[in-house]
């Protein structure tokens, strides 16, 4: 598994002209990719005939507070060569932006929704960046290490009423550099109608 | 003519296929409904008819108790609740509390495989409705009690009371109104 | 709708809200489908409403403690998720599961899998209009169900399998219950297709009905049998082996175009009918080679996987099932992310609905067996 | 009618007013009478759907009001009446509380001239083939009536479909109807029944191949005209939410129910009436039905046994097949039906023409007709037994199951809880 996955990542880096951190620890092989080289390296991982990554398992998201960015991961895998591959790529954690690579795999417009969603990573190029999994109107990134679970949502207490409130808040080490306000209030289209109402029907 | 021909076709395809079709669905007024008429009109109770290793309401007998605290430990969902002191005097372990929130409790059995001295088990009681969700507390300790020593390794195990017993008188109790000291709302 | 009608761009079209508690929707899953009568210019997916925050809970869970959790992933396909999320702390901790609990694994799994294609074709069948179909396997399903509670103690969330193995040891009589329900089951299949699976209406509601083509499944990401009934000829279990799979013999379905395209909603209706039927078989290999010795590896009660990441897969009933886990050397994982079948097989559902009608887009739903809980997760 | 007003009138030797009075008194009690037969069909058949239904799907259906759960449709339609009846804000109020009525109206008057008997028919119209299409058309406008009242795009959607769809099955249906109407050459019922004999082979159904196939059109544009899988299309549960009545509750709710099931038992009826011989007893003569009240009885009973057992085909065709969509729908009618049922109507023509009623080749015909039929019977007979067998079940004649008698019985239960409920009661209501 490892050498082979070695074997993929030197080829992704000579065709990308550059050099990949190419880790090993327990577990899966994986290379990192500078974040702006990422839709690059996703282009040449799917169209490369050696390569061929035409299925995205997986693009999900990853807070590393201690780092200070929120990692993108890619898992690939190839019907044809029967390999796959894990790429990572860091985005700032303060200001998560990264290219969006729903061009090249048309099943990324959900995951990177979904990475938006929970992590709040911009992605930019997404035709249909939304939230998707919490209500439109939902504050904060819940996955990021530092979310804190609100006492009530629209005036629906999140602990069930005469019981011991146990919310789960950070779970930091140590004190995360502050990530600015969510960032859903500053979407391009403004007027987002709450989910659930009939008003959010003709959103696009 | 072919068109024609796959017209005919369609027709007798649809009487053959669709023919089969009602000639199952009559079949199965010829034949015994397989309905188990809960909760009424069966064999004996439908507790009485799981199978062994059926999850049911949780139950402890206290009078193995070791108050280890092991299961509330492995409890994924804390849905159970030990407090055990320290007697000054006696200078004995008391279990003064030991809740297991019905409510909460999602039948998983990873307690019942940590306990180890097999006092807390799976019943096969499943009849708990109740129309208010704070009652689905039981509360096992009525009065505050020393907890049982572990069995050494050549006593035989300590008998426990018949598995579901316990649970049924709490079950029954639960019609009764909340007991302030023990479980319920806090 | 007076509201939603003022403010379509659109003035030809209709705007139905379908869902999120619509009779097909299959749980609590939204629609917003724009028609012009009863062809659709486009159905966009609403989904969230079943989130429950399962990935954030792994973060707070140990590792042990984490697995009643995936019985809720899905409720139809609790033993694939068992082992998917199973599989992958062993990769992580180089555990090796002993081989009666591996055959025992795939024996469940592949009981699971019966199970979860029976609602799957039962729901096809009813959303089509037909109820009896689905009651019937429903109560085939339960003989299932009886099988997995005598085994496992729950009907549903089985929660059987541990980090290292499975937690209990098939009871006396076990396997003879499951080869007399083998024996029941097989003709069973064959009449619920003379009920219904070549039923003439059934299959002109579903021939060339929402064709997805090779390309388009793959690069959307679809698995499993979705992916199968599109022509390509990919199983998990075959191709990328795990478990006891190597020493099974089994055939893999793939979408002919029997009545149609490859591709189209009889293809996806068929070949679950079929893998039901090679389930059976590989259910009696199981049978025929189960290993004695033990059923659980040596697993610290509290382990701690070395720093790493793994991403492990199963083929589940709805494909491709794949836990992403990042542990950081603590009890808990430090990050677990599920692919699931479902979620990506509903992405596709806007790119092509274009043109289909809406007794049409229940079809879709249905065949592509999306189950919201798996989805939102 | 009048010959019975004239001899009640005879008899108590009545002149003038007091003889139109005592008709009109008549006409209002035949016409209650009528409502309440009709009334009383479709609640038994909303039973008969679901104990057959649960039969069908290896349940047991509804068994616990009164024997064998026989007042189980007395107990919904209490239920129905008791429910609170909404009108939504944003609907039609008129029109959408007067929808359900027309679907009454449209179907219960239809049962004005059904022929349950001899004697047994409200009003023998000249014109009844007819009047029984003609107004059962009301059903179309309730129905797109409540669909576009309710406001809700679910309802219209059904509404206009159950509007297409009733309208374009009616043409297949009449022409069906055509065939045997050319045959009898009335269009009375009772001269349509008279017309042919008690036994299978005098019936219209096997009097020559295309009556034969005519029928099967029928019934299959009756089934659709009457809104039932697989041509439920405006209902469509698992589409349209509940189509056209997503909206209703309660008793106007109901309405739509019973007009529906009296619509099962009036196509049913006339199928009887036009091509299984109706009340005709086999072997005895129409003249010597007439004059034993015992025949007439047993006349009665064989109309509707053969009406049941056309409700029954019904039901069980709902509970076997998927629904088709709207185009296949429409495709089905205008593709298979017409054209089919203007064969039958041509070549029924032709048959009068070439082939001499009551010659040897004629009745050649009818027997030849009636051994396909039995033929088919047992051929399906065969699939039946081979499926049950197939499964590995075995032959269960108990049709009436009431599920398993138990030794539990329901008393432990109360035994168990009771008295703590008991307490609990009276401390919340004391």
């Amino acid at each position: 598994m490892t050498t082979a996955s070695k074997e993929i990542c030197k080829k992704l880096a000579d065709k990308l002209g550059v050099v990949l951190d190419f880790r090993e620890e327990a577990g899966d092989p994986w290379a990192l990719i500078p974040a702006e080289r990422w839709k690059q390296a996703c282009l040449t991982a799917r169209d490369e005939p050696e390569l061929s990554f035409n299925f995205l398992r997986s693009l999900c998201g990853v807070d590393r507070p201690d780092d200070g960015v929120i990692e993108v991961v890619a898992h690939l895998f190839s019907y044809q060569h029967r390999h796959a591959l894990v790429i990572h790529t860091n985005t700032d954690r303060s200001a998560s932006r990264l290219e969006s690579v729903s061009s090249v795999w048309p099943a990324a417009i959900w995951h990177e929704r979904e990475t938006f969603d929970l992590f709040g990573v911009d992605f930019t190029g997404n035709p249909d960046l939304r939230r998707i999994l919490l209500p439109e109107d939902w504050v904060g990134h819940p996955l990021l290490k530092d979310y804190e679970e609100p006492d009530s949502y629209r005036g629906i207490p999140t602990t069930r009423p005469g019981y011991e409130k146990k919310k789960f808040g950070p779970q930091l080490k140590k004190p995360a550099p502050k990530k600015p306000a969510p960032k859903v209030e500053k979407k391009p289209e403004g007027g987002e109608a709450p989910k659930g109402t009939a008003g959010s029907a003709e959103q696009k | 003519m072919g068109s024609f021909s796959e017209y005919l076709a369609n027709i007798g395809r649809s009487i053959v296929t669709l023919g089969d079709g009602l000639a199952v669905t009559f079949s199965y007024l010829l034949r015994k409904p397989f309905t188990i008429q809960y909760p009424d009109r069966t064999e004996k109770p439908v507790v009485a008819m799981l199978p062994e290793r059926s999850r049911g309401i949780l139950e402890i007998d206290i009078n193995v108790c070791t108050g280890c605290s092991i299961c509330a430990k492995q409890c994924p969902i804390d849905c159970i609740h030990i407090e055990v002191v320290k007697d000054e005097e006696t200078k004995q372990r008391v279990l003064k509390r030991f809740d297991i929130d019905v409510a909460k409790c999602m039948f998983c059995g990873l307690c019942v495989e940590a306990c180890p001295v097999s006092g807390l088990r799976h019943t096969h009681e499943f009849e708990g409705s109740m129309s208010d969700v704070h009652r689905l507390m039981l509360s096992f300790v009525d009065k505050p009690q020393p907890v049982a020593k572990p069995a050494k390794k050549d006593e035989p195990a300590p008998e426990t009371k018949p598995v579901g017993s316990i649970v049924r008188k709490l079950l029954a109790d639960w019609w009764k109104p909340a007991n302030p000291t023990s479980g319920g709302p806090r | 709708m007076t509201e939603v009608l003022q403010s379509t761009p659109d003035r030809e079209e209709l705007i139905l809200n379908m869902g999120p508690h619509h009779p097909s929707t299959h749980g609590v899953l939204r629609f917003i489908v724009h028609t012009d009568g009863e062809i659709m210019r486009k159905a966009v997916p609403d989904v969230g409403y079943l989130h429950r925050g399962l990935e954030k809970i792994a973060e707070l869970q140990t590792y042990p403690g984490y697995m009643p959790f995936t019985d809720r992933i899905n409720y139809l396909e609790v033993m694939f998720t068992n082992m998917a999320y199973a599989t992958a702390v062993e990769k992580l901790l180089g555990t090796e599961v002993p081989p009666r609990a591996e055959v025992l694994r795939v024996l469940v799994c592949e009981l699971n899998r019966i199970a979860s294609h029976q609602i799957t074709l039962g729901c096809i069948t009813m959303d089509l209009g037909a109820f009896t179909p689905f009651v019937h396997l429903l109560r085939e399903r339960e003989r299932i169900n009886d099988l997995m509670e005598a085994l496992c103690g729950n009907r549903l969330t089985f929660n059987y399998m541990r980090i290292g193995g499975v937690s209990q040891d098939v009871p006396d009589e076990w396997l003879k219950q499951l080869e007399a329900f083998l024996d029941h089951f097989e003709p069973v299949i064959d009449e619920f297709d003379s009920l219904i699976s070549y039923n003439e209406i059934l299959i002109k509601r579903m021939g060339e009905v929402a064709v997805i083509c090779a390309e388009d499944a793959v690069g959307f990401g679809l698995v499993g049998p979705n992916l199968r009934a599109s022509g390509v000829d990919w199983d998990v279990r075959r191709d990328l082996p795990y478990g006891a799979y190597p020493q099974m013999d089994f055939q893999v379905p793939v979408g002919m175009g029997e009545k149609g395209t490859v591709g189209d909603c009889f293809d996806r209706f068929i070949i679950r009918v079929e893998e039901m039927r090679q389930s059976c078989k590989i259910l009696r290999q199981c049978l025929a080679n189960l290993p004695e010795g033990d059923i659980k590896a040596k697993v610290p009660k509290m382990p701690r996987p070395p720093k790493g990441e793994v991403y492990s897969c199963v083929e589940g009933a709805r494909g491709e099932l794949g836990v992403y886990l990042i542990s950081d050397g603590t009890p808990k994982p430090y990050r677990l992310k599920w692919r699931t079948g479902s979620f990506a097989g509903l992405s596709i559902i806007e790119h092509i609905s274009r043109g289909l009608m809406i007794a049409d887009l229940v079809a879709v739903i249905a065949t592509l067996d999306v189950i919201a809980p798996e989805m939102d997760r | 009618m009048e010959t019975l007003s004239n001899y009640i009138a005879d008899y108590l030797e009545l002149s003038g007013l007091a003889r139109e009075i005592l008709y009109a008194v008549l006409i209002v009690a035949v016409a209650a009478g009528v409502f309440m037969v009709a009334l009383t069909i479709s609640g038994l058949l909303t039973l008969a759907e679901r104990r057959v239904a649960g039969r069908i799907q290896s349940r047991v259906g509804p068994n616990r009001v009164g024997p064998l759960g026989l007042l189980q449709w007395l107990a919904d339609g209490l239920k129905l009446i008791m429910k609170e009846d909404l009108v939504p804000a944003a609907a039609d109020g008129p029109l959408f509380r007067l929808a359900p009525y027309l679907v009454i109206v449209g179907v219960f008057a239809a049962f004005v001239s059904v022929p349950f008997g001899q004697l047994l028919i409200a009003a023998d119209l000249n014109v009844g083939v007819i009047y029984l299409l003609a107004i059962t058309s009301l059903v179309t406008v309730g129905v797109l009536m409540s669909g576009w009242a309710s406001n809700n795009k679910w309802s219209l959607l059904g509404g206009i479909r159950a509007a297409a769809q009733i309208v374009s099955y009616e043409v297949p249906a009449v022409l069906a109807v055509l065939s045997v109407v050319l045959l009898s050459g009335t269009l009375s019922m009772q001269g349509i029944i008279a017309a042919q004999g008690g036994w299978p082979w005098h019936w219209y159904l096997f009097h020559n191949p295309f009556t034969f196939l005519a029928f099967f059109l029928y019934f299959t544009a009756a089934v659709a005209e009457g809104n039932r899988t697989p041509f439920d299309l405006p209902e469509a549960e698992s589409e349209l939410v509940s189509g056209y009545n997503t909206e209703y509750s309660g008793m106007r709710f109901a309405g739509f129910f019973l007009g529906e099931f009296a619509n099962i038992y009036l196509m049913s009826a006339i199928a009887t009436t036009l091509f299984f011989g109706g009340w005709q007893i086999p072997g005895v003569t129409p003249e010597q039905q007439a004059t034993s009240w015992g025949l007439q009885l047993v006349g009665l009973l064989i109309f509707v046994a053969k009406a049941s057992i056309g409700c029954f085909v019904v039901i069980w065709l709902r509970w076997t097949f998927p629904r088709l969509r709207v185009d296949q729908l429409m495709s089905v009618c205008y593709r298979y039906l017409v054209p089919l049922s203007l064969l039958c109507l041509a070549a029924n023509a032709v048959y009068m023409l070439l082939i001499p009623a009551g010659s040897m080749i004629d009745r050649i015909i009818h027997y030849g007709t009636a051994a396909f039929g039995g033929l088919v019977g047992l051929i399906f007979l065969w699939r039946v037994f081979h499926h049950i067998r197939s499964v590995g079940d075995r032959l269960d004649l108990n049709v009436l199951a009431r599920g398993q008698k138990g030794r539990f019985d329901p008393r432990i239960q109360a035994r168990r809880y009771g008295k703590f409920r008991k307490k609990r009661y009276s401390k919340e209501t004391g």
